[in-house]
C-alpha cells in the first residue's frame, strides 16, 4: 500500500515541491545565522540589536517547526500542542526571571 | 481474581500457535497466572494492578500517618525520635501523592478511559505496561530507603567500611516532601572528592531518584492518555460528548507533561549539586535556594491539581447517575476544569509568601489565587445544580460523593483564607495548612476515590461489595477525618507549626491533638475496613448485573468483568450520557460492522516494558548506592542504564504484533446491546 | 430508607457535636504562640484580614452548605416519585452560571482590597510608625527629596536588628547599638526590644532555611540563604513573647524556639549596657574557676565566645551573659523558677510577665543540657537521650565533613558540675 | 488538505486523523519545551544576577565574552541547521519510498551530528582548560548542564538515526509505518535543533553586546 502512495503522481509532486522549500529554507535559515553574527558587532543600541536577535531566532525557530517539521502540512491540532508548551514554558520562565532581582541577594558568602 | 473470568467464556483466540517477533523470539502468550500479570498490556488488568498497588501505599502511608498521630499525641513525648519524624513524614507526603492517589488515579484512567470513549485499548498498550513497571520501581526505591534504615537502625551495616566513613545516616528520606535546598542540596566548597558538605545523607537521594523514575512513569502513561483520548474515540463521540471523567483525565495529563519537566529539571539540578559539585542551590557560591522552591512549585501547584482533577470527574460522574438527573452545566464543568489546570500554572508562588518576594508580586499571586476560586466554586455551584431537582439514590457511592463536595468545600474555604498573602503569612507552615490541604485531599481526593472504587467495583469484578460494611467504612472515614483534621484549624491559628516533632506542655496545644490523634486512628480503621470490604469482594464479593446502578456512560453497557477486547463490535454515539438515552431516551446505541466473522485484533504481550522498568529499578538502587560510597555502585548505576536501553531497544524490534480473536454471536452479552447490534448496519 | 439513615447519622452526630461545643469552651484564642491575639501593629493588620475571610467564608458556608443540606433532603428518592426516568439533555441555566460567577467575583474583590492594602503595610516599616515621620511621610508623598527625608527619619528612629539563622538557634545583633559579632557582642535566642518602637529585622541565615515568627507581634518572613529578606515589627505591650522557627531545617527543628522580650524604653537602654559588659570573673580556686579551665581544655571555647574570657567566632551562641538568660538550648529548656509555675500556667493565656530566672533550675538545665548531646555516651555506655538531636556541640572541628562523629567530648559528673558552676557566674 | 495527508489518513483510523505516534511525539516536544524552559531560564537567571563570570584557578576574573569563541559556535549552529534540512531531505526520501536517498541523506545527518558533537567535547575541554568548571561557579554549573543536556539529546537523536540507518538494510523500512517512523525521527531532530537556535541566541549571542556584557548591573561574583 506504501508503493500505491508512493507512486501517486500528485503525492509525488507535493514531495518535490517540498524539497523545493526545503532548500531555500535552508539558505535563508544560513543567511539569519551569519546576519546574527554580523548584528552583535555592529554599533548600534543595545534595545535594537536586541529585539533583531530575537526576532531573527523567533524566524528561525518558526521556520523550522512550520516547514521542516510539516506543522503547515499538518493537522492544526499539532501545531496547538506544540504552541501549548511553548507559551507556556516562555511565560513561566518570563515570569520566574522577573521574581529575581539583584537586589535582595545576599553575597556575604561569596565576596 | 483468575484470567477465566475475562477470558474463556466469549472467545477464543484464533491463532493459536505463540506469535513470533521480529527478533525471531517467541512473545509471551499467557493467559492466565504470575506470566500473564507481568506481560500483560490489556489496560484492565493493568488498571487494577495500579488500583492493587496504590491501596497497598495508601495503607504503608497510613502506618507512616498514624506512628506521626501518635507521637503528636501527647505534649514532650518521644515514642519516636526527631530523626525518624522527620523520616515518617517525609514518607507519608510522598508514599501519599505519588504511590497513593496517582496511581490510584491511574487506576481508573487506564480501567476506564478505553470502556467510556468506546475503545479496544489505549493508543500504546506496551508503554501502558512500561508505565505501570517503572511506577512500581520507583516506588520500591523509595520504600527501598526505609530498608536500608532499618538495617543501619540494627547495626548490620555497622560492618562496612563504607559504612563508617559516612557523615550523614539517614538513609530514609527526611528532608520533607518539598525537599527544599539547601536543606537537602549542598552548602560550601567541594572538596577533592567532588562533595560540598551537605545537612543530610543518603535518604535525599533515594528521594531524588525515586522521584525521578516516579516521574518518567507519570509521562509515559500521561502521553498515552492524551493520544488515546484524542485519537480513539468511537464514532460520535465527540468532544463535548465525553464524559466529564474523561475529560477530568485528559486535563490532568496536560498537566502533567506540562508540570512534570519543572521537577525532572530541578532534580537533575539538584542531583548534580549533590554528586558533582554544581552550585544550583549552594548559596556559598551564588546558587539561589529560592530558585529550588520556584521550580518545585512551578511543578508542585499543578501537582496539586492532577490530584484532585480525577476525583472530581470521579463525583460528576456518580452524581448523575444517582439523581437520575443528566450533569448540570456540563460544558461549564468541562471548561471550569480546563480553567483550573490553566491558571493552576500561575499561582505557585503562593507557597511561598513568606520567602521575601517583594509585595508586587505576592499582591500578584495572592489576586490569582483568588481567582482559581472562582472556577472551583463553579463546580460546586454545578453540582448542587446536579442534585436540585433530581431523586437521590443513597448508596455507598453517592453518600461518599455527598461527603467530597461537603469537604472539598471546607478545604476549599480554608484555602481562601491562606490566598490572603498578609493572613497567609500567620498561617503558613501552621497546623492550619495541614488542616487545609487534608480536607482538600483526603476529605477531598480520598473520598472521592472511595467514592469511585464503590461506584466501579461492579465493574471490574462483576461482584458487588457488601453496603452495609461500605456504609460503616464511609462513617468512619467522615467522621475520623472530621475529628482528624477539623481541630488542627484551631492548633494552627494557636501558633502551633507544621513538622515539629514535639511540642512543649503549656501552649495549649495538648487537648486538640490527643482529639486529632483518635480522629486519625478512626480514620485509619476506616480505610482499612473499607479496604478489606473491597478486597473480599474482589475475590468472593456476591456476584451483580453488569449495570447495577442504572449507569449513564458506555461502560455500563458491557458485560461485568468487561471482556478483554472491551467492544467485540465498536459503538456509534449519538448523544452525552449515551447508554442512559439508550436505556430511556430517544438516541440509541448503534454498532459499526467490525468485529464479529473477521474477529477481534489484540495486541500481544511483551515483556519487554516489564525489563525496562526494571532498567529504572537498578539505577534508583544504584544511585543512592553511589552516594553511600559503597564500592563499584557506579557499576551498577550503568548496568541499569544498559538494562533500560535493552529493554526499549528490544521493544522497538519486537513491533506492537497482535492476534485476532474470534467474538460471540451475541457480542455484548446484554439485551440491550444485543438489540442495538442487530439494528446497526 | 432515607429517613432511618438520616436519623442514624444524626443520632451518632448529636453527641459528637457536644462534645465539639464543649471542646471549643477548652480552646483557647490567646494561649502563647495564638495567631488570634495580636499585641502590635503587624499582627494586628494580619489578624483583621484574617477576620475579613472568616466571615466571608462563614456567610458562603451557610449559603452553600445550607443550600446543599436542603437540596439532599428535599430532593431525595421517594416512594410516590414518578417512575419515569428523568431524561433530558442537561445544559445548565447560562443566567445563574453568570451570576454565580459574577457573585463570586465580588466575594473576592471583598478580601482582595484589604489584602492588597495589608500587604504593602506589612512589607516595610510604614510612616505612621516612625514617631517624628509625620512630617516626612507628607514629604515622601511630595516627591524624590521627601523620599530621602523619610529614609533618614527611618534610620535614625526605627530600632534595626539582624537576626541570623543557624541550625537551630538564632543569634540577634543591634547593629546600631554595637551589640554585633565583630564587637563580640551578639544575643542568642533572646532578644529585646522596647515597647512601642517601630523595629526593622535583617533576616540572614548561615546554612539552612529557617523562619522568623512570632505569632503575637508578625507573621513569618523566612531567612533565605543567600538572600536578605526583611521585616518590620512593633510591640504595643511589655510582656515575654514565644517565638519559634517554622520552616523545616532539619533534625531538631522542632527544638529551634525563640524569645521576645518587650519592656519598657529605660529598661531597654539598661539590658543593652548589660550585654557590653565583659563576662565576670569566677573567684579563685571556686569549682566556677575549674569550670573555666575545662571550658578551654574541652575546646567549647573554641565555638563559644565569652568576652573577657575566651574569643570565638559566632559559630555557637555568645555564653557571656548566659546565666541572665531565661531559656537554654535554643528555648527548649526553661530557666525560670519552676515555683512560679503555677502562675506561668495560668500567664500563659495571656502575655507573661518576666520572671526570673532560677539559679538552680538554670544548673540544672545546664547539666542536662552539656551531659547530653550529640552521639555522646552515658556512664553505662547507652546513647544518652539528646536534649537536641543533631546538634553539634562536644564535636572537635566543626566544619570537618568526614569523621565528625569519632572525635566528641566526654564528661564526668564533676566536669560536668563545674562547667555549670562557671557558667553560673556568668551574669 | 494535501492528497498526502489524505492518503496518511487512510491508513490511520483515528478520531482526528493524526497517527498515534505523531500525536505522541508533539505532546513530547510539548513537555520537552517546558523541560528546556527550565533549564534555559535557569542559566539565564544566574547570568542575570551575577554577570560578570568567573574566578579561575589563578584567581583571575574572566568574562564570558572573552572565554566564548562566537567563530567555533555560529560553526556548529550552522552544522546543526544544515543536519535539519538533510533530515528534511531524508523524511521527504523516505515518504516517496526512495530508501537509498533517505540512506545518504540520513548518514549526512549523522555526520553532521556528529561534528556538532565532536565540537561541543572541544569547546568543553577547551574552557575546562581556561579554568571553567562545573563546581567552580554558577556560571560553570548552568552553561555545562544546559548545554549538556542538549548535547545528550543530540547524542540520543544521533543514537536513533544510526539504528534507522542499519534497520533500512533488513528491507522492513518500508511502506507507510516506514515514513513514518522516519519523519518521528526527524521531528525529534528539528526539536533538538529549535533548542539549539534558542541556546545560540540567549546563551552565546548576547554576550557579545557591548563592552559590559548584556547583563548589565549585576552583582560580581568573585569565587
Amino acid at each position: 500500500m506504501s508503493d500505491a502512495v508512493a507512486h501517486d503522481p500528485d503525492f509525488l509532486a507535493e514531495e518535490v515541491r517540498r524539497y523545493h522549500h526545503f532548500i531555500t529554507l535552508a539558505l535563508w535559515l544560513a543567511a539569519i545565522t551569519g546576519a546574527e553574527i554580523v548584528l552583535i558587532f555592529v554599533p548600534v543600541p543595545m534595545p535594537i540589536i536586541l529585539t533583531l536577535l530575537s526576532l531573527m531566532s523567533a524566524v528561525k525557530f518558526f521556520a523550522v517547526i512550520l516547514w521542516f517539521m510539516h506543522l503547515i502540512y499538518d493537522h492544526k491540532l499539532l501545531f496547538w500542542i506544540f504552541m501549548c508548551g511553548m507559551v507556556l514554558a516562555f511565560a513561566t520562565f518570563a515570569a520566574v526571571l522577573n521574581l529575581f532581582s539583584a537586589d535582595r541577594i545576599d553575597t556575604k558568602w561569596f565576596s | 481474581m483468575s484470567h477465566d473470568s475475562h477470558h474463556a467464556p466469549v472467545a477464543d483466540k484464533m491463532e493459536l500457535a505463540p506469535e513470533r517477533s521480529d527478533l525471531g523470539l517467541f512473545r509471551p502468550d499467557r493467559t492466565r497466572g504470575l506470566f500473564d500479570w507481568l506481560t500483560t498490556v490489556d489496560h484492565k488488568k493493568l488498571g487494577i494492578m495500579y488500583g492493587a498497588f496504590a491501596m497497598f501505599f495508601f495503607l504503608v502511608g497510613g502506618v507512616e500517618a498514624l506512628a506521626i498521630r501518635t507521637q503528636l499525641a501527647r505534649p514532650d513525648n518521644d515514642f519516636i525520635t526527631a530523626r525518624m519524624y522527620n523520616q515518617l513524614f517525609t514518607m507519608h507526603g510522598t508514599t501519599m501523592i505519588f504511590l497513593g492517589v496517582m496511581p490510584l488515579s491511574a487506576a481508573f484512567f487506564n480501567f476506564l478511559v478505553p470502556l467510556q470513549i468506546g475503545a479496544r485499548d489505549v493508543a500504546f498498550p506496551r508503554l501502558n505496561a512500561f508505565s505501570l513497571w517503572t511506577f512500581v520501581a520507583g516506588a520500591l526505591v523509595l520504600n527501598g530507603s526505609w530498608l536500608f534504615e532499618f538495617a543501619h537502625l540494627a547495626g548490620w551495616l555497622d560492618g562496612f567500611a563504607w559504612h563508617q566513613a559516612l557523615t550523614y545516616t539517614d538513609f530514609a528520606p527526611a528532608n520533607g516532601w518539598f525537599s527544599y535546598a539547601p536543606l537537602s542540596g549542598t552548602f560550601g566548597q567541594a572538596n577533592a572528592a567532588l562533595q560540598a558538605p551537605r545537612f543530610t545523607g543518603v535518604g535525599t537521594d533515594f528521594w531524588i531518584i525515586g522521584i525521578q523514575v516516579l516521574g518518567v512513569a507519570s509521562l509515559a502513561a500521561s502521553f498515552n492518555f492524551i493520544c488515546t483520548i484524542v485519537n480513539m474515540r468511537a464514532k460520535g463521540m465527540t468532544m463535548m460528548r465525553l464524559p466529564v471523567f474523561t475529560w477530568m483525565t485528559l486535563v490532568t495529563s496536560i498537566l502533567i507533561i506540562l508540570a512534570f519537566p519543572a521537577i525532572t529539571v530541578a532534580l537533575i539540578e539538584l542531583m548534580f549539586d549533590r554528586q558533582f559539585g554544581a552550585n544550583f542551590f549552594n548559596p556559598s557560591a551564588g546558587g539561589q535556594p529560592v530558585l529550588w522552591q520556584h521550580l518545585f512549585w512551578i511543578f508542585g501547584h499543578p501537582e496539586v491539581y492532577i490530584l484532585v482533577l480525577p476525583a472530581m470527574g470521579i463525583v460528576s460522574e456518580i452524581l448523575p447517575t444517582f439523581t437520575g438527573k443528566s450533569l448540570f452545566g456540563y460544558p461549564i464543568i468541562v471548561f471550569s476544569g480546563a480553567v483550573i489546570g490553566f491558571l493552576g500554572f500561575a499561582v505557585w508562588s503562593h507557597h511561598m509568601f513568606t520567602t521575601g518576594l517583594g509585595p508586587v508580586p505576592t499582591a500578584a499571586f495572592s489576586l490569582l489565587t483568588m481567582a482559581i476560586a472562582v472556577p472551583t466554586g463553579v463546580k460546586i455551584f454545578n453540582w448542587l445544580g446536579t442534585i436540585w431537582g433530581g431523586r437521590i439514590r443513597f448508596t455507598p457511592p453517592m453518600v461518599l460523593a455527598l461527603g467530597f463536595i461537603w469537604m472539598f468545600m471546607c478545604g476549599g474555604f480554608s484555602g481562601v483564607m491562606h490566598s490572603s498573602a498578609p493572613a497567609d503569612a500567620q498561617q503558613q507552615d501552621t497546623y492550619f495548612i495541614v488542616a487545609h490541604f487534608h480536607y482538600v485531599l483526603l476529605g477531598g481526593v480520598l473520598l472521592g476515590l472511595m467514592a469511585g472504587l464503590y461506584f466501579w467495583f461492579p465493574k471490574i469484578f462483576g461482584r458487588m461489595p457488601n453496603a452495609g460494611v461500605a456504609y460503616l467504612a464511609s462513617g468512619m472515614v467522615i467522621l475520623g477525618f472530621n475529628l482528624a483534621f477539623g481541630p488542627m484549624h484551631y492548633l494552627g491559628l494557636s501558633g502551633m507549626a507544621r513538622r515539629t516533632h514535639t511540642y512543649h506542655a503549656g501552649n495549649g496545644w495538648e487537648t486538640w491533638n490527643l482529639v486529632s490523634t483518635i480522629g486519625a486512628f478512626i480514620l485509619g480503621i476506616g480505610v482499612f475496613i473499607a479496604f478489606v470490604n473491597l478486597v473480599y469482594t474482589a475475590a468472593k464479593g456476591q456476584k451483580c448485573a453488569s449495570d447495577p446502578w442504572d449507569g449513564r456512560t458506555l461502560e455500563w453497557s458491557l458485560p461485568s468483568p468487561v471482556p478483554e477486547y472491551n467492544f467485540a463490535r465498536s459503538p456509534v454515539i449519538a448523544a452525552r450520557d449515551v447508554y442512559f438515552e439508550h436505556k430511556h431516551g430517544v438516541h440509541k446505541l448503534a454498532y459499526e460492522n467490525d468485529g464479529g466473522e473477521a474477529g477481534v485484533h489484540m495486541p500481544s504481550q511483551s515483556w519487554f516494558p516489564l525489563l525496562a522498568g526494571f532498567g529504572f529499578l537498578i539505577i534508583g538502587f544504584g544511585m543512592p548506592l553511589m552516594s553511600m560510597g559503597v564500592p563499584h555502585a557506579g557499576w551498577v548505576v550503568i548496568a541499569g542504564v544498559g538494562v533500560m536501553f535493552l529493554g526499549i531497544w528490544l521493544w522497538a524490534l519486537e513491533g506492537p504484533g497482535g492476534y485476532m480473536l474470534k467474538t460471540p454471536a451475541n457480542p455484548l452479552g446484554t439485551t440491550a446491546a444485543a438489540d442495538a447490534a442487530t439494528s446497526a448496519h | 430508607m432515607f429517613s432511618r439513615l438520616f436519623r442514624r447519622v444524626a443520632l451518632l452526630a448529636a453527641p459528637l457535636f457536644l462534645f465539639l461545643l464543649s471542646g471549643c469552651s477548652r480552646a483557647d484564642l490567646t494561649v502563647r504562640q495564638s495567631t488570634l491575639d495580636p499585641k502590635g501593629p503587624v499582627a494586628q493588620m494580619q489578624y483583621e484580614v484574617f477576620m475579613d475571610t472568616v466571615w466571608l467564608v462563614v456567610v458562603l458556608f451557610t449559603l452553600v452548605g445550607g443550600l446543599l443540606v436542603y437540596a439532599v433532603i428535599r430532593f431525595r428518592a421517594r416512594p410516590t416519585d414518578d417512575p419515569k426516568p428523568i431524561v433530558e439533555e442537561g445544559h445548565g441555566n447560562p443566567l445563574i452560571e453568570i451570576g454565580l460567577i459574577t457573585a463570586s467575583i465580588g466575594a473576592l474583590v471583598f478580601i482582595a482590597i484589604p489584602t492588597l492594602s495589608a500587604i504593602w503595610y506589612d512589607n516595610d516599616v510604614p510612616a505612621e510608625a516612625v514617631p517624628t515621620s509625620k512630617l516626612s511621610a507628607w514629604y515622601q508623598r511630595i516627591g524624590a527629596d521627601g523620599k530621602e527625608n523619610y529614609a533618614k527619619a527611618v534610620e535614625e528612629q526605627v530600632l534595626e536588628i539582624d537576626v541570623i539563622g543557624k541550625q537551630w538557634w538564632f543569634r540577634f545583633e543591634y547593629p546600631q547599638l554595637g551589640l554585633t559579632s565583630d564587637a563580640k557582642h551578639t544575643v542568642p535566642n533572646e532578644f529585646v526590644i522596647p515597647k512601642g518602637k517601630a523595629v526593622r529585622i535583617n533576616l540572614r541565615s548561615e546554612d539552612v532555611i529557617h523562619s522568623f515568627w512570632v505569632p503575637k507581634i508578625a507573621g513569618k518572613v523566612d531567612l533565605m540563604p543567600g538572600r536578605k529578606n526583611y521585616m518590620w515589627i512593633q510591640a504595643n505591650e511589655t510582656g515575654h513573647y514565644y517565638g519559634q522557627c517554622a520552616e523545616f531545617c532539619g533534625d531538631s527543628h522542632a527544638y529551634m524556639l525563640f524569645r521576645c522580650e518587650v519592656v519598657e524604653p529605660e529598661a531597654f537602654a539598661a539590658w543593652v549596657k548589660a550585654q557590653k559588659a565583659p563576662a565576670n570573673e569566677p573567684a579563685a580556686g571556686s569549682k566556677a574557676a575549674k569550670g573555666k579551665e575545662l571550658f578551654a581544655a574541652k575546646t567549647c571555647a573554641m565555638c563559644h565566645n565569652i568576652t573577657g574570657h575566651f574569643g570565638a567566632g559566632m559559630f555557637a551562641p555568645d555564653l557571656t551573659h548566659v546565666a541572665s538568660r531565661k531559656s537554654l538550648a535554643g528555648a527548649w529548656l526553661d530557666n525560670r523558677d519552676p515555683k512560679a509555675q503555677g502562675a506561668l500556667e495560668k500567664q500563659t493565656k495571656n502575655t507573661e510577665a518576666s520572671v526570673a530566672v532560677d539559679p538552680a533550675t538554670l544548673k540544672a538545665n545546664l547539666v542536662k543540657w552539656i551531659g547530653s548531646s550529640g552521639t555522646s555516651h552515658g556512664a553505662d555506655g547507652k546513647p544518652t537521650k539528646d536534649v537536641k538531636p543533631g546538634n553539634r556541640m562536644h564535636y572537635y572541628a566543626m566544619f570537618g565533613v568526614a569523621g565528625l562523629n569519632v572525635s566528641k567530648q566526654q564528661f564526668t559528673t564533676e566536669e560536668l558540675d563545674c562547667l555549670a558552676e562557671y557558667l553560673l557566674t556568668l551574669k | 488538505m494535501s492528497h498526502a495527508a489524505d492518503a496518511s489518513h487512510a491508513h490511520a483510523p483515528t478520531s482526528t486523523g493524526i497517527d498515534h505516534k505523531k500525536l505522541i511525539m508533539w505532546l513530547f516536544l510539548a513537555s520537552d519545551c517546558m523541560f528546556f524552559g527550565t533549564l534555559i531560564s535557569t542559566h539565564l537567571l544566574y547570568r542575570k544576577l551575577y554577570p560578570t563570570g568567573f574566578t579561575d584557578a589563578e584567581g583571575h576574573q574572566r568574562f564570558v565574552q572573552n572565554l566564548f569563541n562566537i567563530e567555533l559556535t555560529s560553526f556548529s549552529t550552522f552544522i546543526l541547521l544544515m543536519s535539519s534540512f538533510l533530515m528534511a531531505l531524508a523524511v521527504s526520501a523516505m515518504h516517496k519510498g526512495q530508501v537509498k536517498s533517505f540512506r545518504r541523506n540520513v548518514l549526512g545527518v549523522i555526520f553532521f551530528g556528529l561534528i556538532f558533537l565532536g565540537c561541543q567535547v572541544f569547546e568543553f575541554t577547551h574552557f575546562y582548560h581556561q579554568g571553567l568548571t562545573i563546581q567552580n561557579s554558577v556560571l560553570g554549573s548552568t552553561f555545562y548542564v544546559l548545554t549538556g543536556t542538549h548535547g545528550t539529546h543530540v547524542a540520543i537523536g544521533v543514537l536513533w538515526l544510526i539504528l534507522l540507518y542499519f534497520y533500512s538494510f533488513t528491507g522492513k523500512l518500508t511502506g507507510h509505518m516506514a515514513g513514518l517512523d522516519v519523519e518521528i525521527a526527524g521531528l525529534y531532530w528539528h526539536f533538538v535543533d529549535i533548542v539549539w537556535i534558542v541556546i545560540f541566541t540567549a546563551v552565546y549571542l548576547v554576550e557579545y553586546l557591548g563592552p559590559s556584557g548584556f547583563w548589565g548591573n549585576g552583582l560580581p561574583l568573585a569565587k
